[in-house]
């Protein structure tokens, strides 16, 4: 079970808060193109390597944030918690 | 061979020989002590066969006596798959042969051995293709040959509750490195978990003769009791997931069947020790071939002879002690083949019950016994499962550890060898190690936890492992000799099979596991994988480190699905007035977690009763949103398609919500309370999500925004008074409110003391399309409230109406629902509110696809009648065009209503088809095609909303 | 204006009267009020209690920092309306908005020496003395319901405060009678 | 037109019960199921992925098209993806007519697929049911069987009592908290021996002269002319493939690669809709068989079926958070046993043996990208999320046409990279939120 360094609560378990992928910017209603919101809607990098996303910690702060999280190693940029080096495989 | 009870108890015996335990097996009487395993019990009485092997039916006996045996797999009662070599005997067990028929001794399907030259690996793929309407008889015959026990179909799911634990240290493997290292972890200062997988501690001490092994195993057993070490015995770390998030079955305990314990460990040391490993020569499957361990196992533990004369080949001082122990309990050592010489078994044969070894060179000796000490497989299971790739190391002929993660420390023969004294040194210094680290991480976990004791000092540093290496002991690189035999005995796959599968391409670990099965059957690898590398490196020409090795993946130890599942938390959400629907015949529907009512019997007359005089329903579900705060009108501008800057106080409005690519997402009444106090309404299955999506846009979007959301779904009922006589009920019991419709209009909402209870608030709204109050009441005087209503209609004929009733209506009126009516791909204009839809305003959620929308061909949902009034299509009958299979629409919602008399429904339609009057062929689930017509309103009935406004 | 009726608990059920160490009891009749404000400010040290943890209000009410800028008081009618007094009032500079909140969170107490293991069972928070002392406050899935748990230790013996949305109210106290089952958990009368 | 000479050249041994016994008699080996080549220069086309998809695209791109010179590359061995961790689940009782038609075709193309590879596939067609445990999903379930019924794809929905009859082990009493309300069966539905269906295709184009490069990982895609950094992006077209194993020039180059499909298309300057996430799936201790049909419930996110080893073989819905790391999780385990367990309360004495994940390539409308992309020569067969292996041999077929025609095949112009330009998506994300 995956830790979430929540910064108000502290380490959690990935299944207490909601996933909120990817983080990226809202484009400016008012001139973004098709291709600009669809682009907002639905592309997304998918990087195999350091993401910044989104977390909602639901069942404590109720708080959204924004952290690094290496998607080949499930390691935060947190820093992480001492000596968890992680294998990407099993 | 022949097995048998020796006469005089062992001094290291764990069976008490004062206490008869009786059972059966295959349904004859036996009997054994207590203490005894069912395997010892059975071997004791003289029985050599266990169990079938899967392919060829070959006969199996002991070959390890513990937990890993893939020979013991039996049926106890109504549990299959029982490990015979590990669960303890009761009294009154009903144990059989599993994978037999008809029975162990007489198995027809042995005949399969007969033609196995023609079974090779992966036969089934190159054959039964032709004719291919035979394929399917093919099949079942195949599936007769699946293995294991049987399912009762009535096995309930027994107790099986979970916990969690956050220990310091978690120690997997209670042998002498083990203890030693959760002593040293526990006299630093760390809470530390000791987890063995065999029924007492003390690993292969509490099987070895020697005066001095005891003589540790009571000392470490002493301390241990002496120490706050937790203890758990037939029990078994089998998982190591992220964050060191441990899975450990526990599999007694005094309640559970088998509880699942979830330890999130700040430290874990590795100390499972070593599994010896069968050698791979002919008849190395015959009952008779058995390793040392289990010939040492049966003689110390339970005091069983396990033959009368017999062969060992030892390559290793395990070896070795078989051989003392044999000849200390008297059985005839008639040679020690000694594979550090170069010496190999080469076959073994010979009638049933004997087993004649044959030596490399050809020579023959005669024996009911071939012990074998071939070696050693390194479980590193769950270094696996942290990410470490081990590696092998030739000289000691087993796997290592290549580098762990830091919080993943390992102990014992995992970790290298050495004399008793060294590996207890090695494990103290892991145990000090551990503790050290895991205040490291505690003052990390305090520091940053708010609720947390604060963490004292600063935080003490990652300590280096300066733990002085164990050596390893050259050991010979013992996997097959010179003929083939067997390599994975829970799916009968040979040596020679892994061999030509090589030769046949399959020529990578994985590809030739996946062609042949072997380490794919219940025993997972414990006892063949390093065989299975060895095998196909063989092929290969290539050393075992070139080809690597397989992944070992959870789970170490199976776990049943009962402790897994654990209590299921199911929860469920009722309203305060669940007591009186449930004494007054209601029928309930479970909508997400809501039990809600469906109806009282006969929703028709309630519908009726609504229509003529007043119905009250229970809609506490109905999601609320309390705001508080002067930005809120700039959030409702957000959220909803149309405009909120205006709302008077006292006012109420409909919304639509869409999401940012349009899509209808929720609807609902707002309506505002006070200046800066309004109240938002979702739907009931969208109330948690629309929270969420509200606490979004204000927490990432709009941070600066003055808004307090509270979610009050349950701080009040909700009750909807419906129906021509509504006003003069709620009139009755309230005070403090003007009910008039002079005072009190249609999309208006008050303040009221309802039935005596203050701080009540109703609007006038609904969606039956009757006058109607709906009033939320705090939840905590919620029963009297309702109570009160109905009491108090009694001459009006009030009575109850269920979500049934409630959706004919809205049916009747045309009120779609959203995630009915509408789908994943429903953009807002689909709904016919594009009037709601304000593209003027700056900006909102889901515009810029809301206004793109106006240019797109979009389906319509429109209100449909059948022609036939007494035809109700079902939902999902498709709309299509004339005899044709072009789907045009579908039907979303249909009903007959009783106020009509009629057939009516809800559909979505291709645009060209919403016009009023346009007429449609609907395909009926039976298969029939009929006619229907599209209606200028939604509404079926009263479309000019008069009843409402009333 | 009529007398306001009596307050209508969601554990509908009736249990046996406690015997053992570990009990449960209901307190959902309690006063509960949900008070957002700045993290800090005004509102926050008149409060007393930071985000994790707790405080006695002066007129007896306990004010529990739930969340950053949040805070519930709850206690009696009488304490928690001392507390919360004008705390909303317009004379404030800073956004704060106070709301009773008695009648949307059912409340429980669990107490005893056994009560940290009967927790294990049901929510994988960390309740040692270091992680969770007395007087810490958390949100958290008990039982996967989300709930604020306050540790309010009674004699010197652990006890846990328990606020759920009270239409879980029912489920939940069943789901813990389960949990404690194995320490001999009774069922106490419901808390004043 | 090297290829065809090449396979007249090479002639397949051919699999039979004879040619089993005929060997085994004599003591033959088998030969090698797919050659071991040395990596060429340059090929006609590559394609990226030796899992069912690629390796079909190869295998109907040599047998519909004559187009031989192809190479398959894989980074691991072939099949070492999604293709050998899914859990071979096929049907065709889609949602949207479009999804129906593209799935029956892949229904047809795996009942004849024994005969056609000359290899079984045990192709088990043992009928597939869908629960539904509340009138929304029923309703759902009626959509499904509506619109099957209409492309000719039998499915219709059954009651509890019909459900008792195939499936007794299924607890359809009224009790449990997800009672069982109804089921859409769709009899054609089964399961397939994957790693068979691998081997097939990789032996029948071996054969046929498409060489497969284990190994051998793609390190970036050569493109020049495009809008992009390297010439890369919409406007390009590809020149070659730089791997591991060195330099490889070609004009088309085909994305079969699932969890990864968006690194390989990043390297083409393509950006796609798709995050990268695993699906878990189990497997116990074998029983003797007592489930005759593979189960599935959408509402517990939990697909069963026992295989002719006896063994239970569960599936869930991807995992939440995106991530290239599949290391199984327990709390996946855990919700699985409690759902099996809702549905069938006496398999709770089972034990769990092991469990694993692949990577899904999950796109917004649960539907595939198939065909061309803004970059002349960079095909994408790729976004398919839990359902790839159920579409395999369609998909290869479509693709192979794609390839040789340099037009978009009719049955999968529906899943162009292009509407997510116009917003125009596939209506399947209702009935897929478990997709099997």
């Amino acid at each position: 079970m995956l830790l979430v360094p929540c910064p108000n609560c502290g380490p959690r378990n990935w299944s207490d808060l909601r996933y909120g992928g990817e983080s990226h910017a809202r484009p400016d209603p008012a001139t973004a193109t098709p291709l600009q919101w669809r682009g907002y809607l639905y592309l997304r990098d998918n990087p195999a390597g350091w993401l910044r996303e989104n977390w909602y910690c639901r069942s404590g702060c109720r708080r959204w944030f924004t952290v690094e999280r290496n998607t080949a190693t499930n390691e935060f940029r947190d820093p992480p918690m001492p000596g968890d080096k992680r294998g990407a495989k099993a | 061979m022949t097995m048998s009870r020796l006469g005089t108890a062992r001094p290291t015996e764990v069976v008490d020989r004062s206490s008869k335990v009786r059972f059966r097996w295959n349904g004859k009487r036996f009997s054994g002590f207590e203490g005894d395993t069912i395997a010892s019990a059975l071997a004791a009485a003289g029985e050599h066969v266990f169990s079938r092997s899967m392919k060829y039916h070959r006969p199996r006996g002991i070959l390890t006596a513990d937990y890993w045996d893939p020979n013991l797999m039996v049926q106890v009662g109504d549990d299959p798959n029982v490990r015979a070599g590990h669960r303890l005997l009761e009294a009154g067990m009903d144990v059989r042969a599993q994978n037999v028929w008809p029975s162990l001794h007489r198995d027809i399907k042995a005949l399969n051995g007969l033609v196995g030259r023609f079974l090779t690996a992966g036969f089934y793929y190159k054959t039964f293709m032709r004719p291919a309407w035979l394929w399917p008889t093919y099949e079942r015959v195949l599936a007769t040959f699946a293995p294991g026990g049987r399912i009762d179909p009535d096995t309930p799911h027994r107790y099986h509750d979970k916990r969690y634990t956050h220990p310091d240290v978690v120690v997997a493997g209670a042998g002498p490195a083990g203890i030693e290292a959760a002593l040293a972890a526990s006299a630093a200062g760390a809470r530390v978990l000791l987890v063995e997988h065999e029924h007492a501690v003390g690993g292969h001490l509490r099987y070895s003769s020697s005066a001095s092994a005891r003589a540790a195993l009571a000392e470490l057993r002493a301390a241990l009791d002496a120490s706050d070490v937790e203890v758990l015995t037939d029990s078994t770390v089998t998982g190591r997931y992220e964050d060191n998030w441990l899975a450990i079955v526990q599999r007694s305990h005094p309640i559970a069947v088998e509880r699942l314990i979830k330890a999130r460990a700040k430290m874990l040391v590795v100390a499972p020790g070593l599994i010896e490993r069968p050698y791979v020569f002919a008849g190395n499957d015959r009952p008779g071939v058995i390793t040392s361990g289990a010939a040492r196992r049966l003689i110390n533990l339970w005091g069983v002879r396990p033959g009368e004369r017999a062969v060992v080949f030892a390559a290793n001082s395990a070896g070795d002690a078989a051989a003392a122990d044999l000849d200390r309990v008297g059985v005839e050592v008639a040679a020690v083949i000694d594979g550090r010489d170069h010496r190999r078994v080469s076959a073994a044969q010979g009638s049933p019950k004997a087993v004649e070894a044959v030596l490399a060179g050809g020579s023959r000796i005669e024996a009911d016994l071939l012990v074998v000490a071939a070696g050693w497989t390194a479980p590193t299971s769950l270094l696996n499962m942290a990410g470490d790739r081990p590696v092998y190391d030739p000289a000691a002929a087993r796997f290592f550890a290549s580098d762990p993660p830091g919080n993943v420390l390992v102990a014992g023969g995992l970790a290298g060898d050495g004399s008793l004294d060294e590996l207890r040194a090695h494990a103290a210094a892991t145990g000090r190690l551990a503790a050290q680290r895991a205040a490291a991480v505690a003052h990390r976990l305090q520091a940053r936890t708010a609720r947390a004791r604060p963490a004292e000092g600063a935080e003490p540093a990652w300590a280096p492992d300066e733990r002085t290496p164990l050596d390893r002991d050259p050991h010979p690189e013992l996997y097959r000799s010179d003929t083939h035999g067997m390599v994975d005995f829970s799916e009968d796959v040979g040596s020679k099979d892994l061999v030509a599968a090589a030769r046949e391409g399959y020529d990578s670990v994985e590809l030739a596991k996946r062609y042949t099965t072997a380490t794919m059957g219940p025993s997972q690898g414990k006892l063949e994988t390093v065989n299975t590398v060895a095998a196909i490196a063989e092929a290969r020409g290539e050393t075992i480190a070139e080809v690597g090795t397989t992944v070992w993946r959870p789970p170490f130890a199976p776990i049943t699905l009962g402790a897994l599942a654990g209590r299921v938390f199911e929860p469920v959400r009722v309203s305060s007035i669940q007591p009186w629907h449930e004494a007054n015949g209601v029928t309930t529907i479970l909508a997400g977690q809501w039990v809600r009512p469906d109806h009282y019997g006969d929703p028709a007359a309630e519908v009726r009763n609504v229509r003529t005089n007043v119905g009250l329903i229970d809609v506490t579900p109905l999601g609320k949103l309390d705001l508080r705060g002067p930005d809120i009108p700039k959030l409702l501008n957000l959220l909803y398609t149309n405009k909120w800057s205006k709302l008077a106080v006292g006012k109420v409005r409909y919304g639509m919500m869409c999401a940012e690519d349009g899509v209808v997402l929720d609807d609902g009444v707002t309506g505002r309370l006070g200046p800066d106090h309004y109240l938002m309404t979702t739907t009931s299955s969208g109330a948690g999500a629309i929270w969420e999506w509200v606490e979004n846009w204000l927490q990432t979007e709009r941070p600066d925004w003055k808004v307090h959301v509270t979610p009050v779904t349950t701080a009040y009922v909700s009750i909807n008074v419906a129906g021509p006589k509504a006003r003069e009920l709620v009139g009755r019991v309230s005070e403090g409110v003007d009910v008039s419709p002079e005072a009190f209009a249609y999309m208006e909402v008050r303040t009221a003391t309802v039935a005596g209870v203050d701080g009540c608030f109703m609007w006038r709204i609904g969606f039956t399309g009757e006058l109607s109050f709906e009033i939320h009441a705090p939840a905590g005087h919620g029963l009297h409230v309702w109570e009160a209503l109905m009491a108090a209609g009694k001459d009006l004929g009030v009575g109850p109406f269920g979500l049934e009733a409630q959706r004919i209506m809205r049916l009747e009126k045309g009120h779609f629902i959203v995630g009915q009516d509408t789908d994943g791909l429903t953009l807002g204009p689909s709904t016919g509110l594009s009037p709601l839809i304000k593209l003027d305003k700056d900006d909102f959620a889901g515009k810029p696809e809301l206004a793109w929308a106006t240019e797109r061909r979009l389906p319509v949902i429109v209100a449909i009648q059948p022609d036939d009034a007494g035809v109700v299509p079902a939902e999902a009958s498709q709309i299509v065009r004339g005899e044709t299979n072009e789907i045009l629409g579908r039907i979303t919602s249909s009903r007959l209503s009783p106020t009509l008399g009629r057939s009516i429904c809800l559909g979505q339609v291709e645009p060209e088809l919403a016009a009023g009057g346009t007429k449609l062929t609907v395909l009926l689930t039976s298969g029939e095609r009929i006619s229907a017509t599209v209606m200028d309103h939604h509404a079926h009935f009263d479309p000019a909303g008069e009843r409402l406004r009333g | 204006m009529a007398e306001s009726p009596a307050f209508e608990s969601p554990v509908v059920k009736r249990y046996k009267a406690a015997t053992g160490a570990l009990t449960l009891s209901d307190a959902s009749a309690a006063t509960k009020w949900l008070v957002r404000g700045p993290e800090a400010g005004a509102v926050a040290d008149r409060l007393g209690a930071s985000f994790g943890s707790s405080c006695a209000a002066e007129g007896g009410a306990l004010v529990l920092g739930s969340r950053p800028g949040e805070w519930i008081v709850v206690g009696v009618p009488g304490a928690v309306a001392e507390t919360v007094a004008g705390i909303d009032g317009p004379e404030q500079s800073d956004f704060v908005t106070a709301l009773d909140w008695t009648h949307g969170r059912a409340l429980f107490r669990v107490t005893g020496a056994d009560a940290p293991r009967m927790l294990e069972k049901v929510c994988s928070l960390d309740w040692s003395d270091a992680m969770t002392p007395d007087g810490a406050v958390t949100s958290a899935s008990v039982a996967k319901v989300t709930c604020d748990i306050a540790r309010n230790d009674v004699d010197a013996k652990p006890s846990y405060l328990i606020f759920c949305d009270r239409s879980f109210g029912q489920y939940l106290f069943d789901a813990l009678i389960d949990a404690g089952d194995e320490f001999g958990l009774s069922v106490a009368p419901a808390d004043p | 037109m090297t290829g065809i000479v090449r396979r007249l050249r090479r002639r397949p041994p051919r699999y039979s019960a004879a040619a089993l016994v005929w060997r085994g008699m004599r003591g033959d080996h088998w030969p090698r199921i797919w050659r071991d080549t040395e990596l060429k220069r340059s090929y006609d086309a590559v394609v990226i992925g030796g899992g069912v998809h690629g390796l079909a695209t190869a295998y109907y791109l040599a047998r519909n098209h004559g187009i031989t010179d192809v190479a398959v590359l894989d980074k691991a061995y072939l099949g070492s993806g999604a293709s050998g961790r899914n859990t071979a689940i096929v049907r065709a009782n889609y949602l949207t007519p479009e999804g129906v038609a593209f799935y029956d075709r892949s229904l047809q193309l795996y009942n004849s697929m024994a005969l056609d590879l000359n290899i079984n596939v045990m192709m088990s067609e043992r009928g597939h049911l869908t629960l539904a445990h509340s009138d929304s999903s029923l309703r759902t379930m009626h959509w499904r069987a509506e619109v099957n019924k209409l492309q000719g794809v039998n499915s219709s929905v059954i009651g509890p009592d019909e459900i008792s009859e195939i499936a007794p082990s299924l607890d359809t009493s009224s009790h449990p908290r997800y009672p069982i309300l109804g089921a859409l069966h769709h009899p054609p539905g089964g399961i397939v021996r994957h790693d068979a269906v691998v081997w097939g295709y990789a032996r029948a184009a071996d054969h046929m002269g498409v060489e497969l490069h284990q190994k051998t990982e793609v390190l970036d895609i050569v493109c020049e002319g495009g809008e992009g950094s390297n010439g890369k992006g919409a406007g390009g077209r590809v020149v070659g493939v730089r791997t591991n194993r060195g330099d490889i020039s070609t004009p088309i180059v085909v994305n079969c690669t699932a969890g990864w499909a968006g690194l390989i298309s990043a390297m083409a300057g393509v950006r796609l809709p798709i995050t990268t996430h695993p699906l878990q799936a189990a497997v116990t201790e074998p029983v003797k068989v007592f489930l005759p049909t593979v189960v599935v419930s959408g509402s517990l996110h939990v697909y069963i079926s026992q295989t002719d080893r006896g063994e239970l073989v569960f599936g869930a819905a991807v995992d939440p958070v995106a991530t290239y790391s599949i290391r199984g999780s327990l709390e996946f385990t855990e919700e699985l046993a409690g759902h099996v367990l809702e549905l069938m309360p006496s398999v709770s004495r089972m034990r769990l043996l092991r469990q694993w994940a692949g990577l899904c390539d999950m796109t917004p409308d649960y539907s595939p990208v198939m065909g061309f992309t803004p970059v002349d020569g960079f095909l994408v067969d790729v976004g398919w999320g839990t359902y790839g292996f159920k579409a395999a041999p369609v998909s290869g077929e479509q693709m192979a046409e794609a390839v040789a025609t340099g037009r978009t095949p009719e049955l999968i112009s529906p899943f162009a990279l292009s509407r997510f330009d116009t917003g125009e998506l596939v209506g399947e994300k209702g009935a897929a939120s478990v997709g099997h």
